[in-house]
């Protein structure tokens, strides 16, 4: 099939975008985070990035891709190490299949990362990094099999006839991952904050922000590259790319106007890091809905997202379950309403799907659909990253020691601290940190 | 009057802050420190180079007491920040001729 | 009419663009505010990022881009809640009405948030809300219509048959909004400067920068969405796209050695808010004409502009009107020097207008155009903005106490302060703000 | 020539992602500087945008791109002022030669920011821009020519018929600039480290980076940008592109894995300054073979680099260099791994080259193009540079004196502290700089 | 010769600095500090949860004077640094057994 | 036993923690301030605008010693710092009543 020079060149581009999210969610993570742990958390989407990234090559494209296997699993060996993938005949729908590699490693990665958010300060990076690979090649690679794997496209009748068993057989609306991305980190994300425990000091002592303006400026680079995430995965360009553009820009506008309006509100103020989470929120919410519904629904949806995530991040003090950066909070919260609420707000205005929810006559089968398909991804995620934590937790220790977790993790962890600000003066020393020295060698 | 000076270890702050409150202290100042004593730093290897680091970050909590009560509460400073490891910090006593609370212009022992 | 797969493309990738300039704006503004009031700053484009979204898709659009009533204004019911907009037909030159409208949605959204500047550390986060969908309804989707609608396209004349009254009945150049985004803001900010009146301490203390750093790259984030702006403003791929890339670079890149070397002269060194300043003054300035002169012409417009606006910045001392991050300054001298400079270096080797300004050999009509465009939006968007800060500031009031103003409106406003830099430590106090916690309850 | 319009757009994202590198590049560089110097730091990359891109059009392009002489420099007056380009049938295999320009201006002002990280803290801006000015003109321009120029492509035999002496007629293997850019920077960077000599201190205090988080942010820029930098080199979207993105991306991964492991087992401890260089380390080396090598072999690229580059670091404290950011141990190193490696990675199973290396059968004839390429940059560059900057220290002095040094470069030379961050108190004063002021007067 | 310390509000700063000019003193060292008294802090809501936070910002004004000096440079401080509220501040005098200048090595009353 | 009380030029720190050294002294304690004396600030231009600016950074050194050892850790201190030019800094000495080790629980001169 011959190369469609106008969608490559949009999902090359989108394809870069997204992997600019990783950056930004190690600052939109790292910014919140307490000043000792910032690097740390910063690292555990850089290792990530790093480790997944590796796999994916060896053989988790081939595992979320391959040939289907019922629906379960790509076949493993197909494309490990991207054999078969560097065809020049491998182009489908015009778009080269390296290409739609590259798009997916780009979520693989995320995915993995956005964990990291529940297990701030506390966890050791050696036993990060075995999770990471535990999970993506266990959890990540499978359900992305399930939910975007869409194979054996028919040009005749333009349709796939083959694929995962929530994407394509069971027919669950998911365009970008409201399940495979956000349910799924955010289930993991609850089960590793149960087997780490809590941090010191959780529900007593403040730990603030270190560095707001990292934190939106996070949310903004996120902001940017979810444009690449959502709406380049119809893997076209066209008409429908414009509506799945405005809808997830109006989803997060409205969720940030739900979340500031909860604060001043409930709280009397609005404050920054409502600001960066409500946006986040919304765009969680809107990922798997944003080809199914008009603006008018993304508006709702945003709001509805905005609103209840708002409410969602307070749950942990009651629970008492130590979600550091509010992973459970706002993806599994966020990833669950977006997914549920498409059975409401679908229409067939939204031509990409064309189905209407229950607001617009639909009937109950989307609704049990959209369950289905959440609840599956949940489950299986929660019980294998809870399976995989306990049994790092048990061999090699998933936690750092108390007195390295008091000394702050960035220095015991990765002998270094993130900041160094004191500017003009001649002495280097700073309060935070020795570095008055004796000698160097090398 | 005097003034009784603690640099300890940053994370026992919360802990001197409720020891002092347990003694009926009615108020501190809280500054940054850094420093060294028998704890003399330890050696850092960074981007394949070895430093040996000497200043370790302190806080200093500085608190005006009655002559009466000095003993009590250094002595409850010391039991809140004691780990028995070096490090653990240095408490001073030193004299104050005057105390002034600024909102009032009260002098003395009032002040405090 | 059928979609143009690489118009598109290019299209969804600079409207992406042009939201990343949003984050980008908000650490421009945020990190050259005091420390006390970054995240306030950052609020201001946060907050009108999600009103003025929302707002968009509800009618603004409509406002700005359906059918002209006499170029005044379009009409605000044709594409309410985006009907209409919705239909597979909606394409114009090979680009879908979605994409249009996603991408000018970035333009509402900035225009906006520019004003913010001119307000720091002193302004109701609520009365700014208020003003920001008070004056993008009254003031930026109309005059968005003046500028920037064309309609009606023709596809045997290969031209536009109606629009807005200065970029269409007038035919003023200005391609991406010299008038509508640059002048409009900064005349809207010098009016909000007078009708809040100065920070305490205005023109007696310094009021530095808090984090130069983050300047620096919010006006490098700031350059890189500016190509999306500008030069995806022809809606079009092709050669011109190639020369207003060019010429937007160049025109940057000149701006920054004039600043920097005005600095020099004047002050003795160069300084990074210079260089940071000269590139926003010469992107403001290059912005109405980039598809009207050639890359010399761009050099020239760019140099003068740096050096004009380095020098302008010094005004607000002079005038005693405390424009705190220089709006004024650079966006509305730089809007119209960029505006009137097209009526001196417009090329017609510069195709997409194909008009010679008066230093080639052009009459003075251009000038005329040029002049009345300038000032009609200037004028409009002074009064109506200062008509709307007044309401405000008699009814709910515009500006915080001043017990808040010197405890900073980040507490005071948002309850937030931005740093929380204090490392290793493991007691979580700064000297910047309290910490120390008995109890937390949710 | 038709313009190609998917092309068209793929190369527009790409030229503007390039030159979001720069603002990268200034924070990888200044998070990673002394807090006294990050604006010197970040103002010098600014300055070499600044110059570099008015030099640019006025006679860079032409150098580099004009009619070649003899392979050696491009006919400089061909194209001075962008004369010539600016036609409408100025279009190369689908590309209109305005936006080959324009991404190739990214190139340039990159390169030449890329020396600065070799000075930081001790260079006199003056001479910096001096400096930038003489080697952008001597040194890149003409290299550029020699590695990028291919010219009269002739469409019948899909070829090129003239070009620059190592890219065209050597055919050294260097798709987006391992020596024009990485080689040709490290080395220029070591001869300045040279001809400044070391910071006061170099070798006793530990100077450590100052913003790390910064460090991080600026790499995962560069990271996004350079998707465009590799990509787009091939001036084409279509297979190619898909996996010459997969490789820049998987040998990425590679790298920071190699560094942090390599980190791990010497030192102990994994840093996040180790993952951010590992990350740069990779997209170096895999620049120039990026076109050349499978995804497996990129991992290898990518792994061997990361490794290796972790040493090469800790070189200047044994030779006694003070190449203070390490650009001889990244890009100079890096590029000379990345370039070699091709010999024995390239597989005719990237069929953008289509050659093998030794590990595929190939022949030595492909080492030897290799290495004659790599060292003809590296000893011009040096050379040149030397001069330079020896010119420039025995005239005008390159280097502040020492009381400034120890005050701080920023202040001193630009009148600036980076950072002001005591944020919600009333008082301006910083315990980094004098703020309380008695008057202001403009 | 006598130490004055005072802990006030940061915004009160430049008001202290310039009564302490106009009183004559020539020099003071300034440095920040956190700290509570009567005034207790106060309660936050933050994200849903409720904090009470007890330390806050102030600066720490050390000034040197000859013995005479000390009541008119507390004064100028007090009066200075005054709303009425609580949280205003505290002063505090001590004494001190010598003074150097670093630049000429002068000892005492002359070094201040 | 006395607390020694060094203000001086940051980039001073190095060489009077080296002289310290030097003199036997076995711990010190460190902090940011700013400060000025005959040291008036300078005059900045910035953005097109002149500014006059006070308080110049220093860091402060503490140093608990022995009433023995007084003026040789005064000398030394001065000694490192002096530059002879104005700027240099202030040296102040003041009494002290105990000093406690938190480690050991330790009393007076042994706990320094
Ligand atoms: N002689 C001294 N003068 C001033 N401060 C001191 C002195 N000795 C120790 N300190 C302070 O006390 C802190 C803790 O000291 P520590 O290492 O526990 O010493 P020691 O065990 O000798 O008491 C040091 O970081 C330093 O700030
Ligand atoms: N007993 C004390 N010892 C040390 N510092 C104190 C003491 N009491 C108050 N301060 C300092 O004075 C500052 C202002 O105190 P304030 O709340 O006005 O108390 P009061 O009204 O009791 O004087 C506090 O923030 C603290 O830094
Ligand atoms: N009277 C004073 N009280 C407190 N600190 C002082 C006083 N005079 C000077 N200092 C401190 O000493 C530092 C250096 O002072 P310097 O300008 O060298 O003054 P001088 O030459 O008068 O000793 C100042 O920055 C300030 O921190």
């Amino acid at each position: 099939m011959e190369v469609d020079n106008g969608t490559t060149a949009w999902l090359l581009s989108a394809a870069s975008m997204v992997l600019l999210m990783l950056p930004g969610l190690a600052l939109f993570y790292g910014g919140m985070n307490r000043a000792r742990g910032i690097l740390n958390m910063m690292m555990m989407s850089f290792g990530s990035l790093a480790l997944v990234g590796v796999l994916w090559v060896l053989y988790g494209y081939s595992v979320a891709f391959g040939a289907s296997q019922n629906g379960i699993i790509g076949d493993p060996t197909q494309f490990a190490g991207f054999k078969g993938v560097l065809a020049e005949t491998a182009v489908t729908a015009g778009l080269p299949d390296t290409v739609f590699a590259g798009f997916q490693a780009g979520f693989a990665v995320i995915t993995v990362a956005l964990i990291s958010g529940a297990i701030a300060d506390r966890a050791k990076f050696s036993a990060w990094m075995v999770f990471v690979g535990a999970w993506a090649t266990l959890v990540y690679f499978p359900v992305a099999h399930w939910v975007f794997a869409f194979q054996g496209f028919d040009d005749a009748a333009g349709a796939y006839t083959a694929g995962g068993w929530i994407g394509f057989d069971l027919a669950t609306i998911d365009l970008a991952g409201g399940t495979a991305v956000h349910i799924n980190a955010g289930a993991a994300a609850l089960a590793l904050a149960l087997v780490l425990g809590r941090r010191k000091g959780f529900g007593a002592e403040p730990m603030r922000p270190n560095n707001l303006p990292l934190v939106m400026l996070g949310a903004g680079i996120l902001f940017f590259g979810w444009f690449g995430f959502n709406v380049a995965s119809t893997l076209g360009v066209g008409f429908n790319s414009g509506y799945i553009w405005i809808n997830t820009f109006v989803a997060t506008c409205a969720a940030m106007l739900g979340w500031l309006v909860v604060e001043r509100l409930r709280d009397g103020k609005s404050t920054s890091l409502g600001a960066a989470s409500g946006a986040i929120a919304g765009l969680v919410a809107i990922t798997p809905g944003c080809g199914a519904v008009t603006p008018v629904g993304a508006i709702f949806i945003g709001l509805i997202s905005g609103v209840v995530c708002a409410f969602a991040v307070g749950l942990k003090y009651k629970l008492k379950y130590d979600d550091s950066l509010d992973v459970v909070g706002i993806h599994l919260v966020g990833g669950l309403l977006g997914t549920i609420l498409i059975a409401f707000f679908a229409s067939d205005a939204a031509v990409y799907y064309g189905q209407n929810g229950l607001f617009y006559g639909g009937g109950g089968d989307l609704f049990f659909k959209q369950i289905v398909g959440a609840i599956a991804v949940m489950a299986y995620s929660f019980v294998i990253a809870f399976i995989i934590g306990f049994i790092i937790d048990k061999t090699m220790g998933f936690r750092i020691s108390e007195e390295d977790e008091l000394e702050g993790i960035d220095f015991t962890e990765h002998a270094e601290n993130a900041y160094e600000l004191t500017g003009r003066a001649g002495g280097s020393f700073t309060s935070s940190r020795p570095t008055t020295t004796s000698e160097v060698s090398s | 009057m005097k003034l009784v000076t603690a640099v300890v270890k940053p994370h026992k702050l919360d802990d001197v802050k409720n020891a002092l409150e347990t003694q009926g202290v009615q108020g501190m100042t809280v500054s940054e420190a850094s420093g060294y004593g028998r704890q003399k730093g330890h050696t850092e290897v960074y981007r394949g180079a070895e430093y040996t680091s000497d200043l370790v970050p302190k806080v200093r909590v500085e608190v005006l007491v009655d002559d009466a009560d000095v003993s009590e509460v250094v002595d409850a400073i010391v039991r809140a920040s004691q780990s028995g490891r070096i490090g653990d910090g240095k408490v001073w006593v030193s004299p104050v001729d005057d105390v002034i609370r600024v909102r009032t212009g009260e002098h003395g022992t009032d002040a405090i």
